[in-house]
């Protein structure tokens, strides 16, 4: 444990020997962290390490059921916080230290013009003469955060804004009496990728401004590399290491801290061409960082890389990755290898002209509902044994197009084909066959099991008919292969952690012995450290059995471990497509180039600081 | 209770908030049935020209004095003078004369007890004579009830709102199943009466009723029908209980028409296996008297003999077993009122002891029981008050629910009806106990009539023996 | 919005009219005959005819339905078999009683409610939140018509401070009126603001929960400035529709209430008029509580509407 | 939420700690159950009999908690009529269940118009409050037990619905249930094998808030003359009966009270109890 950096002689906040309890357990062991006037303190640890819980114990928020001992001093707070009476902390709260959340979605109250709700904190501490210096305020600090309209934003509720939006009007109101301290808990995880930028920009241009101290909670460690000056690692509620940012990502001391930048860097792989993961780092040692030219790990496109193509400005966008010939359905060419690039190198999916557009459901005859274009005339292939990632924004169509390929929602116009079969309006039996094709792997690993199923249940689930004895040794099989033990049969879903949940998702997705496995945020909802033990799994998955893969996230570096051909999407179309390595590195679209730009990337973060000049 | 000192009543100085049970559906008791509305207008708004005293005793009303023709098919009435209806117009023959006219328009059952009128003659402004198809020994107190009320023919389109009578009292005002407001007739011919206002309270529940007395809403109970709520008056000096008759037999009918019943042995078991004091014990906490016909102790032909069907179970299952009866199954409809949901259970109790199985049927009184009983005769044993006075000649009725058949006794009652007047009372007395001997029907108990009042509260009837609450000598202080 | 307010009071209408067939379908298959009832006992079968015939009862019962409504819509409830007097004035005078009564009664439930809840709301770990939350548990268990009965004995018969029943007479003061209205609708609303307290307490606690309650805390906000500036108005919207359907069980209690204070309100018209099958008379009372409850279910939903934008929004 | 691999047994959520709501409210409801059953076989006094020389005893003399206006014993009759109160509930909420339900997963699934036509219905019949159902069916086919437990049931089944159908949109919403559906599974064994267990917690939640609604409508049905008729003793009719004793028998009201008390009680108790325990949110706060 390296001893707290002292800089200045009042530090702005500064947390001595600080636990949590909740009843018998302790949740944070004695956790000591300074920060000092103007200083920006990045915190990172895996979710569950206690990060919060620091935070809001600094802020005297902690829930009633939690007791916390120790010190916390903040600058023009007098005494121990966790001392002080309700009416000394409300003082506080706000004025001296204020707080942004993690969800802007629900940290605004829904009932409330956004205006007032930033007026409000000015009001509650008086540092406003009355109701219209308030409100006057309210739309010049809307103004400072950038937040387009500020007059007209003032008026609106909540749901009227974007998340984007809402997160800038939380970040007004935490900044609204330029506090000493701002802590920042995972303000931008929630966010799209171009609009985590704007965002953390505009906290460290404030910060910087006010002279606010910032203690910056994320998992990202990329984020915090860019943001802060000094980091803090914590593990099961203890801060393992602390120093100066370029110190601790380059040179980290501590094993956990080498363990988490490993994982975290999917850029990186180790001798047998896997992503390194928290329990294979350690072996590695600090190696130093060096970016290797990763091949992705996934399969490759057979019969050459596609063509880089951009959706040109004007004119009938053109059809992606496009493969000559199609796959037939009848093709032997799944799982067991037996016939062997039968079918390689020709078009599996094929879409043309796609569009998929919504009337908003329950409309009646009297009222005319306003169609969201979710999908506008989308075509490309993707060639039999192929990895195509898709990308884009949240809201860009990537979940609706999937929903096209696994048959579970129609396309309003167009042509969609798979292995053969037309599936733009089905029958029965080819709907079957679509379904015994595609599998498909989802986001949430806890929502896409159903918790009062046993692990057996669930993934003998897609089998539909068969011999009992023969589908339990297929489960067990299969289970063995994503890298679960027989125990695991008779479990339930909430038994397990999410890492190995998703991988009994991706169990169930398989047992069908499928062509194509459609994955749809598959690791976006786990920790860093379990992500890239997914990510293995599923390209040496993809290899085993020689899918056909097609991967959605809003994450590049993602994408770029598993699929060699990206595809990225806006507004319902695909608007570049091509190997992904060119995507990357000579983005054609502007949306594309802001893509790129935006996605954070711990080893342009850290050598920004070396040049002295932070993000 | 042991009150918070005296109850003050709320009702204003002279006036009296009688607190009642059932409601009147309008104020038009030729046209709509039940009880309620002749309780409370007859006597106290219509008069007619004769009425029953609180000893059953036909006294002299609108009419000073009558003569009856020897053969008894017409009767002389001298009306009294000065009488006025309520509106203010002068009560006369051609009124009397009007009013009996009009009893064929009348549909309810009131009208054909005066079946036996055939005609009316106007002799001057104070005589009228009324002329009968046959002789009727009943005409006269058939005369005191509601069909007997005179009405003016200047009030008779909007009976069911409006009630002009030559009474003490007047409507002021009636909210159906809430009040009743009566004020004094300032012209009646016996001058006004002692209170200038009466307020009747209905309330569908005798604990209301009680709880009404006793938080001073009301200053009187009459025909309260639940005994076991008075015991909680009985050591308050503030207020006073009496006890009276009433012309009211609780009966157990049984379908004479039908399978068991019209085995004279099964209805002798039944008589037999009931324990008539245990059903007055339970549905009328002990109070009310017992009778062995369907005649009140009131009444001149009152059977006083001893019950000829005394509680024998022993009895009781052998005649069931000579009728080849035990164990069967008998339908018992009962009204859905509490005192004979009471009494049912102790019949129903009774019954099973002998062998009986017992399928109680509960209905909504009146518009299922009265459909069902009555109307449709749809029923096996059946358990309801015979309120209406001077009624057992049913028994002869060919259309009644009882379904009885017996010459005999049908020609004991013509004779009775129409013969010499003085041997009237000894055949009545006869064909009352031919009807109870041959077992037509159990008879439980008479129901008592209960007043409870404000003890400053004076000249409620006691008694209840005729179709009216009389209320003309009510008076407070 | 003008739209969705059109397309609410169509589909309202339209339950309406719904509720109307199966209140009349229901209705015309009661057992008893309205016109012996009417008659009394004895009357011949000639009389019967006539009777039925004059109250409509021999025409197809589509021919009655459709009559029915249309006397409906012009505001006539049909004149009653059995009183002979229109069914529409005395549904009218009726329902201002049971209003009266069951607007007290809510008054009362939500005075009980509204604290009782917060308070076993932000007590929640602590024993004054249990005792809170037990109370309105005890109020719930007991039936209400025997709350009215305790409260009976106790107030005006032991007591004699409040009448034991009955109602105020049209030209009685509003002091009648209040010592008339005290003890039913205490009966009435203490039971069913234990009910709403176990609402207000359960929204209450999940607005507790939710981030931005958080987020005004972090403003420097109380707890119960918190709670009350924001935290009431959110926890209100969820309420509001438990409130309705409370209102609609209260409608139903007032029935029952009615009955045991002896208030000649719709419940006791309802109970009366089933007893003398005056049919027409039952079908009116049914229908106007039946609407009653939907009219509140859309009072509810338009001040819900009102209070949160997004549901504004959305219509 | 993620963490090591838990090693709990596979009935972790049922034994997760029962709180003190479920196991008060449960010995409450199955104490009532007991004296039901018990009855069944024995009851100090057979309680249907009428003995005219024993009524009104206080308790004591022979007679635990005393006698009724009858002469019957009272504590036979509460364990008797505690048959009927709970066959009351168990009907009603049987036959809620059994309509309420179905329709509201068959509208939750399905969605669309058939999810508008039948919350429409619903709305038609959530107009019908229970207690007014009852009254008006008694009306119709006659009082009775059995009418009052199917008006009951009937009045009911419509907040089923509603709790059920938005159940039902919750689990439809989540990703098991694509996957399900990606997988080829039909609706039914959606039904079946997802939705029905899904939404369990919530309807046995939503049954014991209608079990104890049920109860106390009984009482005031009976109270009404539209529920248990005689000879067949229920806790609604005992109060009912014995309300012109409050002032002579107090002991006539107070024990059937508490016995209806108690229960509804127990079941509000247990059923909070439950609620609070399937809450996800109430583990994190524990
Ligand atoms: N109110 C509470 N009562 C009991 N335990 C709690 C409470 N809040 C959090 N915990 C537990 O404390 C531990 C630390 O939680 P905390 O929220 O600080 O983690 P974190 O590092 O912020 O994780 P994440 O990255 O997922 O937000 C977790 O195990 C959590 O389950
Ligand atoms: N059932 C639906 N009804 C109406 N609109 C819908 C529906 N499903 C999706 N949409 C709209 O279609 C657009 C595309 O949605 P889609 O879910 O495909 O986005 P996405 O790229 O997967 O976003 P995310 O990354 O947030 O999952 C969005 O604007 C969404 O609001
Ligand atoms: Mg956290
Ligand atoms: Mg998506």
């Amino acid at each position: 444990m390296s001893a707290p950096t002292t800089t200045t002689a009042i530090p702005a906040l500064r947390l001595t020997d600080l636990h949590v309890r909740s009843g018998g357990r302790t949740l944070v062991h004695g956790v000591d962290l300074e920060l000092a006037p103007g200083e920006r303190l990045g915190l990172i640890g895996e979710s569950g390490s206690g990060k919060s819980l620091t935070a809001y114990a600094a802020l005297g928020l902690l829930d009633e059921s939690l007791q916390a001992t120790g010190t916390i001093a903040l600058a023009g707070v007098d005494g121990n916080l966790l001392d002080a009476g309700e009416a000394a902390l409300c003082r506080a709260r706000g004025r001296t230290a204020s707080m942004v959340f993690q969800e802007p979605m629900t940290a605004l109250n829904p009932l409330m013009r956004v205006g007032a709700q930033i007026a409000e904190v000015l009001l509650e501490h008086r540092t406003v003469p009355g109701r219209a210096a308030a409100a006057a305020a309210a739309v010049e600090l809307l103004e400072q955060v950038r937040m387009p309209d500020p007059e007209q934003a003032a008026r609106a509720y909540p749901h009227q804004l974007s998340g984007g939006q809402r997160q800038r009007v939380v970040l007004a109101i935490a900044m609204a009496n330029a506090p000493a301290v701002l802590v920042c808990d995972e303000p931008t995880t929630a966010l799209d990728v171009t609009v985590q930028g704007q965002v953390l920009e505009l906290i460290t241009e404030l910060a910087r401004e006010r002279g606010t101290a910032l203690l910056f909670i994320s998992h990202d460690l990329a984020v915090v590399a860019s943001v802060t000056d000094r980091v803090a690692v914590m593990q099961n509620g203890r801060i393992v290491e602390q120093g100066p940012v370029d110190e601790v990502l380059t040179a980290p001391s501590h094993p956990y801290t080498r363990a988490l930048l490993a994982a975290a860097d999917l850029s990186v792989l180790d001798e047998h061409g896997r992503l390194r993961t928290t329990t294979s780092a350690p072996a590695a040692s600090a190696a130093p960082l060096r970016e290797v030219p990763v091949p992705p790990a996934g399969p490759q496109r057979p019969g050459g890389p596609a063509a880089h193509l951009v959706l040109p400005e004007d004119g009938p966008p053109p059809v992606f990755n496009a493969v000559e010939g199609t796959a037939d359905g009848t093709g032997e060419s799944t799982g067991d290898g037996a016939g062997e690039g039968a079918g390689e190198g020709r078009a599996l999916i094929r879409a043309r002209d796609l569009t998929r557009t919504y009337r908003r459901a329950g409309a009646s005859v009297l009222r005319r509902s306003h169609p969201v274009h979710a999908l506008r005339g989308v075509g490309f292939d993707v060639a039999e044994g192929q990895a195509l990632g898709i990308v884009g924004e949240s809201g860009s169509g990537k979940s609706t197009l999937i929903r096209q390929l696994c048959g579970l929602d129609r396309p309003t116009s167009g042509s969609l084909q798979l292995a053969g079969d037309d599936i733009t309006d089905p029958d029965r039996a080819t709907l079957r066959r679509v379904r015994e094709a595609v599998s498909i792997v989802f986001q949430d690993p806890m929502g896409s099991l159903d918790p009062r199923m046993r692990v057996r249940d669930i993934v003998a689930e897609p089998v539909l008919r068969g011999d009992r004895a023969e589908i339990r040794d297929r489960v067990a099989r299969l289970l063995e292969s994503v890298g679960l033990d027989a125990a695991a049969l008779d479990r339930y879903p909430h038994q397990f952690s999410g890492g190995q949940r998703q991988r009994i998702a991706i169990a169930r997705a398989l047992i069908t012995r499928p062509r194509i496995l459609v994955a749809d945020e598959p690791v976006s909802a786990l920790d860093v450290s379990v992500r890239a033990q997914v990510l293995n799994l599923i390209a040496g998955l993809a290899r085993e059995y020689r899918l056909t893969v097609v991967l959605i996230s809003h994450d590049l570096a993602v994408v770029r471990h598993v699929c060699d051909t990206v595809a990225v999407m806006n507004q319902g179309r695909i608007v570049e497509a091509g190997p992904t390595a060119d995507v990357y590195a000579s983005p054609l679209h502007p949306f594309t180039r802001r893509l790129v730009a935006a996605t954070p990337r711990l080893r342009d973060a850290l050598a920004d600081r070396t040049k002295g000049d932070p993000a | 209770g042991c009150a918070a000192g005296p109850p003050a009543s709320r009702s204003a100085d002279g006036e009296i908030t009688i607190a009642l049970g059932t409601s009147p559906t309008n104020l038009d008791f030729t046209r709509s049935a039940g009880v309620a509305i002749p309780q409370a207008l007859l006597y106290n708004v219509y008069e007619g020209l004769v009425k029953i005293d609180d000893d059953a005793r036909v006294v002299p009303l609108l009419a000073e004095s009558w003569t009856a023709a020897p053969d008894g098919l017409s009767y002389t009435f001298r009306l009294r003078e000065g009488v006025r209806f309520s509106d203010g117009s002068p009560m006369t023959a051609d009124d009397v004369a009007f009013s009996f006219d009009r009893l064929d328009e009348w549909t309810t059952a009131s009208a054909r007890s005066l079946s036996a009128i055939a005609g009316t003659r106007v002799l001057s402004p104070r005589e009228v004579v009324v002329e009968l198809s046959e002789p009727d020994n009943d005409l006269l107190r058939n005369l005191a009830g509601p069909g007997g009320a005179i009405f003016t023919p200047g009030a008779v389109d909007e009976l069911a709102t409006t009630a002009v009578g030559t009474g003490p009292y007047r409507v002021e005002g009636y909210t159906q199943s809430f009040e009743m407001r009566l004020v004094a007739h300032d012209d009646h011919w016996a001058g006004p009466p002692q209170a200038r206002r009466l307020t009747l309270s209905y309330y569908s529940d005798p604990t209301a009723q009680i709880n009404a007395l006793l938080s001073g809403s009301a200053d009187a109970v009459v025909g309260l029908t639940a005994p076991q709520l008075l015991g909680q008056l009985d050591d308050d000096p503030e207020f006073a209980v009496t006890e009276g008759t009433t012309t009211g037999e609780v009966v157990l009918a049984m379908n004479n028409a039908t399978a068991p019943f019209d085995d004279e042995r099964v209805r002798r078991a039944i008589r037999h296996a009931v324990d008539d004091d245990a059903v007055r014990e339970v549905a009328a906490d002990g109070r009310g008297s017992a009778i062995t016909s369907m005649v009140p102790p009131t009444d001149p032909w009152y059977d006083d003999r001893p019950d000829p069907y005394p509680h024998d179970p022993e009895r009781a299952r052998e005649l069931l077993a000579e009728a080849g009866q035990s164990g069967t199954e008998v339908g018992f409809t009962v009204p859905n009122l509490p005192q004979y949901v009471a009494a049912a259970q102790v019949v129903q109790s009774d019954l099973t002891r002998v062998g009986l199985t017992v399928d109680l049927r509960i209905r909504e009184f009146p518009a299922v029981w009265l459909d069902e009983v009555f109307g449709r005769k749809d029923y096996q044993l059946a358990i309801i008050n015979h309120a209406e006075p001077r009624d057992i000649g049913q028994f002869s009725n060919p259309d009644y629910y009882f379904g009885y058949r017996d010459p005999v006794a049908d020609d004991l009652l013509d004779q009775a009806r129409t013969g010499p007047a003085d041997e009237y009372t000894g055949r009545m007395r006869a064909y009352a106990e031919r009807i109870s001997d041959r077992a037509a029907a159990g008879f439980l108990y008479l129901t008592p009539w209960l007043t409870a009042h404000r003890e400053d509260v004076t000249g409620l009837p006691v008694n209840s023996t005729s179709e009216s609450i009389d209320l003309t000598r009510a008076a407070r202080g | 919005m003008i739209v969705s307010m059109t397309r609410r009071l169509l589909v309202f209408a339209g339950t309406v009219l719904a509720a109307s067939v199966v209140i009349f379908g229901l209705l015309s298959v009661l057992p008893g005959d309205p016109a012996e009832v009417a008659l009394g006992l004895g009357a011949s079968p000639e009389e019967l005819a006539a009777q039925r015939a004059e109250m409509g009862l021999d025409q197809p019962l589509v021919a009655q339905y459709l009559q029915w409504l249309g006397g409906l819509v012009q505001g006539d409830f049909g004149i009653s078999a059995v009183t002979g007097t229109p069914v529409g004035a005395e549904l009218g005078t009726r329902l201002t009683t049971t209003a009266v009564l069951i607007g007290s009664g809510m008054a009362v439930a939500v005075v009980v409610a509204v604290p009782l809840g917060v308070l076993a709301a932000t007590y929640q770990r602590r024993p004054v939140g249990a005792l809170l939350s037990g109370s309105s548990q005890v109020g719930i268990a007991v039936p209400n018509f025997l709350a009215g009965l305790l409260l009976i004995t106790v107030f005006a018969v032991q007591l004699r401070w409040f009448p034991a029943g009955g109602w105020y007479r049209t030209g009685d003061g509003f002091g009648t009126l209040f010592a008339h209205l005290v003890l039913p609708a205490l009966a009435l609303g203490s039971v069913q603001g234990a009910v709403l307290a176990r609402y207000v307490r359960s929204a209450v606690l999940d607005v507790m929960r939710d981030d931005w309650m958080r987020t005004a805390r972090a403003k420097g906000l109380s707890p119960a400035r918190a709670l009350l500036r924001h935290g009431l108005r959110n926890a209100a919207v969820p309420v509001l529709t438990v409130g309705g359907v409370q209102l609609g069980v209260m409608l139903i209690g007032a029935v029952v209430i009615e009955r045991v204070f002896v208030i000649n309100g719709l419940g006791s018209m309802l109970l009366e008029r089933i007893a003398t099958r005056d049919m027409i008379a039952v079908q009116g009372i049914v229908l106007v509580l039946v609407l009653a409850v939907l009219l509140v279910n859309l009072v509810v939903d338009l001040v819900q509407t009102a209070v949160d934008p997004r549901l504004r929004e959305a219509s | 939420m993620t963490g090591p691999q838990r090693t709990d047994p596979p009935a972790a959520t049922a034994s997760r700690r029962l709180n003190t709501g479920i196991i008060v409210g449960g010995g409450l409801v199955a104490l009532a159950v007991l004296a039901a059953l018990v009855s069944l076989v024995w009851t100090p006094h057979d309680p249907l009999p009428v003995v005219a020389a024993d009524r009104l005893l206080t308790p004591g003399d022979g007679y635990l908690l005393g006698t009724d206006p009858y002469g019957r014993d009272v504590l036979s009759l509460l364990m008797y009529g505690a048959r009927i109160s709970l066959l009351v509930g168990v009907v009603a909420v049987a036959m809620a269940v059994v309509i309420g339900v179905p329709v509201g997963v068959c509208a939750g699934m399905n969605g669309g118009r058939v999810d508008q036509l039948l919350m429409r219905i619903n709305d038609v019949a959530l107009a019908f409050p229970a207690l007014l159902l009852a009254i008006v069916l008694g009306a119709v086919f006659g009082a009775g037990v059995g009418t009052a437990m199917i008006a009951l049931g009937i009045g009911a089944a419509p907040s089923f619905a509603r709790v059920s159908r938005s159940g039902t949109l919750q689990v439809m919403s989540r990703e098991y249930v694509t996957a399900a559906r990606a997988a080829g599974r039909g609706g039914l064994f959606v039904a079946v094998r997802h939705v029905l267990p899904n939404i369990s917690g919530l309807v046995i939640v939503q049954s014991s808030v209608a079990f104890a609604i049920a109860v106390l409508s009984e009482a005031a049905l009976s109270y009404l003359g539209f529920g248990t008729t005689p000879p067949t003793p229920s806790w609604g009719r005992m109060l009912q009966e014995s309300q012109s004793y409050l002032a002579s028998a107090p002991h006539l009201v107070v024990w059937p009270g508490l016995a209806i008390a108690l229960t509804v009680l127990g079941l509000n108790l247990f059923g909070d109890g439950l609620r609070d325990h399937l809450d996800p949110r109430m583990e994190a706060g524990r």
